[in-house]
């Protein structure tokens, strides 16, 4: 069967996923006169970008002192010398262009008081290489990422993106070793498309929804990463995830790290600020990852509130205007979602899953590459959470994502650019939608089977309790087994829904797919290092081991286990060191 | 595989037709305001007139020849607050009409039944108000 | 608690016109609307639709008629409801299924006013300055997440969907008082149109029903206003 | 969709004081012009048809008449205060937040007012004049 020619599309370059990654790079090749499709599962506003809240980071020294050598060596220390250092490089020096271009775009920040953009502190930026804490992150009050989407899809109206909404893309075509397009399933009619193009991006953005707490959007669910991985890209440092110490209880719902920029303190049942005794020179604004531990220590040792597995953000000593100026919407999560008042009471808190340092590997112009020597794949690219470079290592400093969505979408752009005067609209052939399509429908006319949902429920179950804050090899062992038996269930899985209009039953259910996939991944990598580092913390393996483990992996999708294979980091700066704060 | 540039589905071209008409209805949304003050006063005052000093049962057409319209300044005031009421109530009938009606011809059709409606009421109005004799101690 | 979930469904490919069905759910003491709807989708009944992603009231997704008012289906909780829910797609938008509307009117709407920074002077080395007064100028209409909530929720758009609504309203405010902007005079030569600012009837539904709690009305005013004394 | 419809949209949606002061501002703008239509025509009939007027007023005076007269005063009122209401905001846009506030301040002065004036319209019920 193939698909109607009125649903064959052909465009110089497409691109998967419509968040801060995705439209930078729409932008920079509509600003080149480049007929650019951008297809997105959700509207192009409901990206998770817009729910980022701290702020986005570049040495502008707008109030101190500040170089970007200083936010390199931070984004290396943060990420615990996982970072490749050249990728770190391009990040902070391009931070700063990127941040006043988003301003030329109209971007509201924050003003000081002679009218530049404003700046905050931020956990792990430091001044003169860890010496005390900087302000570095620009910041529109607590919806910096909200601003950020917003303003970029602005600037892709003006310029004229086209824009394919609620289209899920389900398929890669990869042919003959290079890319040339990608098929997608119109949500609103069931229908196919296939989009012909030499270059695709793919920015799909993160998975957190293999977690049960997650400050993740639903549709966050490693679309991108998984599609490559089923064409034989390997995932890279997938076993890095990282943990944001402040989710609201139970749900997940992230309250900003700027809530300790502004001076928030945490603290156990006796009130005491805890953090003193795990990072002494930054306190609350440690790194994430330490932060993340050292509550989950209190909360073992029984200093969780009343005995509870959470502890307290406190907020009540910055004062009411303060916390309306600075934290509106996160105040307003607090008291929506808990019913707390934050201006005079403590809030409760507990680590959420929250970002994928992992995932695609890519070299610094955003191509993707496809093994240890990082060969490229022509005219695949991928940027945002959903790829790796990797900035952010082993553990990711807040308000380095924002800027590494933006200035390597950026850099995906202009490259595919270049890519796209140099080679035309590939054919690709009449049934190249055939096998997707299939197996979508196999997943909607199944008559009988297990309800998807549940094997979601237990898969984010299992992440969260064996693969979370804490492993050992034991858990991982446990985690792996019920991955692969989830897998195994979820090839039976049945869907109520048999409709072809707006089916988003078929869809989760597809998506659970992708999540299978990236905790595949995410548990093997876990499983093979043994080792400490940045997010990934094996109780059986404490320390950090740089004669053995100062590497990425790579997890390729096999039959059966996944394959392990492994690349050098690219250390050009900063040799390690042990990380203290 | 012949393919086609992407066609319908794609982003529609946003502009909407030409803004028209622009400079009256910002016209009627300015005077709507300031013939409601002015009604504020005239026609709150009229009503006062009519049913709190008087009663509507001394209010015989004898009445108004002879007592209420015997001094120009009340003709005046009456005329004024015809044609402030006019054009208010009209504009406002115009509004909550052109809220309601879709179909361009039936809208057309309404309105200037509506136009018609005003001019039959103005002439009315005015027509009485001149002409009725003045009698007893004009002013 | 056990609530019961009334909720006005539509399937195009089986039904000739919309009809309530009611589920009986448990509700927890948080719980919002949007985990009573995961609840009968996950469990009870696989075909109910809706849209949704960010689950905590950013992204617009979600937003519905919620006993009889707009709102987003995950920022109401269940307890300041009580008992009886019922949950229909928002007023005066063709349905696609259940609780999913045709969100391309909208779209249309809010990318007619020219909704983006339009200044074509040679960029500056560094930003662009703006006081902490100027930026405060339009701080309130950026919030904005196009959730379509208040436009739904206006009668005169019920009236007339020709009305280009308050969210577009509130999207050209963002610009026309942004002092780094030079469209202003474009934006509101299009809002002077009889679909324009003319159509607000001053009836603050739209205000009501923000989830972001952006002054509505009183930034339509400020356009009319700005309207009005550019043709002095 | 038509205005059926849309009358159906507003009568299933739960507006709060905004929608139901702009309701009442519609109806009794309507409500009054067509009493004003009516009116010219009676007034025009003192110069054309002194007895028909007389007649007519008669209905005026008449209790069904008296009620009516308090119902179109209170029209007028209410109208006239929401109206005023109305231009205040549009005047001075930050009074939109307190436009709850004003709306209820509104009817003080409507019952403050109205009430007196609708006791001396009916004075009559219970004090029966010449009129009656
Ligand atoms: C609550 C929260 C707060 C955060 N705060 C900060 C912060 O303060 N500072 C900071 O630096 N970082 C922050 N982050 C991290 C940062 O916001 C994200 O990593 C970043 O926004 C990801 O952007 P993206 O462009 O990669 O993807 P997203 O913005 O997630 O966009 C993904 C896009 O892909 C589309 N898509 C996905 N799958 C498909 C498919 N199959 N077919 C078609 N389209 C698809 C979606 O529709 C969407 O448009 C925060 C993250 C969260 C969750
Ligand atoms: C007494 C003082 C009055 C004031 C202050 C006043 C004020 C207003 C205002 C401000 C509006 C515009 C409402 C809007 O656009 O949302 C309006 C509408 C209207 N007025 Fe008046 N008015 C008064 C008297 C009258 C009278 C006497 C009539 C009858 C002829 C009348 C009939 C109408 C009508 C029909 C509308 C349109 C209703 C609508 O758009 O919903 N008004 N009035
Ligand atoms: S103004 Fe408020 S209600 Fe309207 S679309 Fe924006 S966020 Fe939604
Ligand atoms: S509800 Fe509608 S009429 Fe105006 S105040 Fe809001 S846009
Ligand atoms: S799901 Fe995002 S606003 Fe409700």
């Amino acid at each position: 069967m193939t698909v109607p020619e009125r649903q064959v599309h052909e465009f110089p370059a497409v691109i998967v996923g419509a968040g801060g990654a995705g439209l930078w790079a729409a932008l920079e090749l509509a600003r080149e006169g480049i007929d650019t499709a951008v297809l997105t599962k959700l509207y192009p506003t409901r990206s998770h970008t817009g729910a980022a809240q701290g702020g986005i980071c570049a040495a502008l020294g707008n109030h101190e002192e500040d170089h970007w050598e200083w936010h390199m060596f931070d984004t290396v220390k943060g990420g615990d010398y996982l970072v490749d250092q050249d990728a770190a490089e391009v990040l902070a020096r391009e931070a700063i262009e990127t941040v006043l271009e988003l301003e030329h775009m109209g971007l509201p920040f924050n003003r000081t008081p002679d009218g530049k953009i404003d700046q905050r502190r931020f956990g792990g930026h430091t001044r003169n290489f860890g010496e005390a804490p900087v302000r570095r992150s620009c910041f529109a009050a607590d919806r910096t990422g909200h601003m950020i989407l917003q303003t970029l899809y602005q600037q892709c109206i003006k310029f004229g993106v086209r824009f394919f909404d609620e289209y899920h893309v389900v398929d890669l075509i990869i042919e003959g070793g290079e890319t040339r397009g990608v098929v997608a399933y119109r949500i609103a009619d069931g229908e196919m498309h296939v989009f012909r193009s030499p270059a695709v991006l793919l920015a799909t953005g993160g998975f957190g929804r293999m977690f049960r707490i997650t400050s993740n959007a639903h549709a966050l669910t490693g679309d991108g990463p998984a599609l490559a991985y089923r064409h034989g890209i390997p995932l890279e440092d997938m076993e890095f995830y990282q943990f944001h110490p402040t989710g609201i209880v139970g749900i997940g719902i992230l309250l900003s790290e700027a809530a300790r920029g502004e001076g928030g303190y945490l603290r156990n049942d006796a009130g005491e600020r805890f953090m003193e005794k795990y990072a002494p020179k930054l306190m609350e604004l440690g790194p994430r990852d330490v932060i993340s531990r050292a509550m989950y220590l209190e909360v073992r040792e029984g200093r969780g509130i009343g005995g509870g597995d959470y502890v307290h953000l406190d907020l009540t000593h910055l004062g009411r205007a303060v916390i309306e100026a600075k934290l509106p919407d996160i105040t307003e999560f607090a008291r929506v979602y808990q019913g707390i008042e934050p201006i005079t009471q403590p809030v409760p808190v507990q680590p959420t899953a929250h970002y994928a340092m992992g995932g695609i590997p890519t070299d610094v112009m955003a191509r993707v590459v496809i093994d240890e020597k990082n060969t490229a794949l022509p005219g695949l690219y991928a940027a945002g959470e959903c790829a790796c470079v990797s900035v952010h290592g082993a553990n990711r400093l807040g308000t380095n994502s924002l800027i590494d969505i933006l200035v390597f979408g950026r850099r995906a752009g202009r490259d595919m650019a270049r890519h796209v005067r140099r080679n035309g609209v590939p054919d690709v052939p009449a049934d190249v939608a055939e096998p997707v399509r299939a197996e979508l429908e196999a997943l909607r006319t199944r008559p009988v089977g297990e309800n998807p949902n549940h094997i979601r429920a237990e898969l984010a179950s299992v992440m969260m309790d064996e693969c979370g804050v804490f492993r050992t090899g034991t858990s991982l062992v446990r985690a792996y087994n019920v991955v692969c038996d989830l897998k195994d269930r979820y090839r039976r899985a049945q869907v109520q829904d048999r409709g072809r209009v707006f089916n988003t039953d078929l869809l989760e259910a597809r998506e659970l797919g992708y999540l299978l996939d990236c905790a595949e991944a995410t548990v093997m990598s876990a499983m093979a290092r043994t080792e400490s580092r940045g997010g990934h913390y094996r109780e059986d393996y404490p320390q950090r081991d740089d004669t053995e483990w100062l590497q990425h992996s790579l997890a390729y999708r096999t039959e059966g286990r996944p394959e392990m294979r492994y690349k050098p980091v690219s250390i050009t700066h900063f040799e390690p060191k042990p990380r203290t704060y | 595989m012949t393919a086609q540039r992407s066609v319908e589905l794609s982003a529609r071209s946003s502009a909407r037709a030409r803004p028209s008409g622009s400079r009256r209805e910002l016209l009627s949304w300015y005077l709507m305001r300031l013939t409601g003050v002015a009604l504020f006063v005239l026609a709150l005052t009229h009503f006062s007139i009519l049913h709190f000093l008087f009663d509507p049962a001394e209010q015989t057409a004898e009445f108004i020849a002879e007592e209420r319209w015997n001094r120009i300044f009340w003709r005046a005031f009456d005329w004024l607050l015809l044609m402030t009421v006019l054009f208010h109530g009209f504009v406002g009938m115009r509004t909550v009409l052109l809220d309601n009606i879709r179909s361009e011809r039936n809208r057309v059709l309404i309105v200037y039944l509506l136009y018609g409606l005003a001019a039959l009421v103005f002439i009315l109005g005015t027509q009485v108000i001149l002409t009725l004799p003045v009698r007893g101690q004009g002013a | 608690m056990l609530v019961d979930l009334r909720i006005l469904r539509f399937d195009p490919e089986r039904d000739e016109k919309p009809h309530w069905d009611t589920y009986s759910v448990e509700s927890g003491p948080m719980d919002r609307v949007l985990d009573l709807l995961h609840q009968v989708k996950w469990e009870e009944d696989g075909t109910l639709t809706f849209r949704r992603s960010c689950a905590h009231g950013v992204c617009g997704s979600d937003a519905m008629l919620i006993n009889g008012r707009n709102r987003l289906a995950c920022k109401v909780r269940v307890d300041q409801l009580g008992r009886r829910v019922s949950v229909a797609p928002l007023p005066g938008m063709r349905v696609i299924k259940d609780l999913v509307v045709d969100m391309e009117p909208f779209f249309d709407q809010y990318k007619s006013v020219k909704p983006f920074l339009v200044n074509e002077e040679p960029e500056p080395e560094r930003e662009r300055l703006q006081s902490p007064k100027e930026r405060a100028r339009y701080d309130d209409t950026t919030k904005c997440i196009l959730c379509a909530a208040c436009t739904t929720a206006c009668p005169s758009f019920w009236a007339q969907p020709s009305f280009v609504g308050p969210a577009a309203i509130v999207n050209a405010h963002r610009f026309i008082f942004d002092s780094r902007d030079h469209a202003s005079e474009e934006r509101l030569e299009i809002l002077a149109d009889e679909d324009g600012v003319w159509r607000c009837r001053t009836i603050f539904n739209c205000t009501d029903a923000c989830p972001r709690g952006i002054h509505i009305t009183q930034a339509i005013l400020e356009v009319s206003n700005a309207v009005v004394e550019r043709r002095g | 969709m038509n205005a059926l419809a849309s009358l159906r949209l507003l009568l299933g949606y739960r507006g709060r004081e905004g929608m139901v002061a702009w309701a009442f501002h519609r109806i009794s703008g309507v409500g009054i012009f067509a009493f004003v239509v009516l009116h010219v025509i009676d007034i025009y009939l003192v110069g054309g048809n002194p007895a028909a007027y007389d007649e007519l007023l008669a209905f005026y005076a008449s209790v069904p008449g008296r009620f009516l007269e308090v119902v179109l005063g209170a029209a007028l009122l209410y109208h006239a205060l929401n109206g005023l209401r109305i231009i205040l905001i549009d005047l001075w846009p930050s009074m939109a937040t307190y436009h709850r506030q004003l709306w209820w301040a509104s009817w003080i002065i409507f019952v403050a007012v109205g009430v007196p004036g609708m006791i001396i319209i009916l004075r009559p019920l219970w004090n029966p004049g010449p009129g009656l």
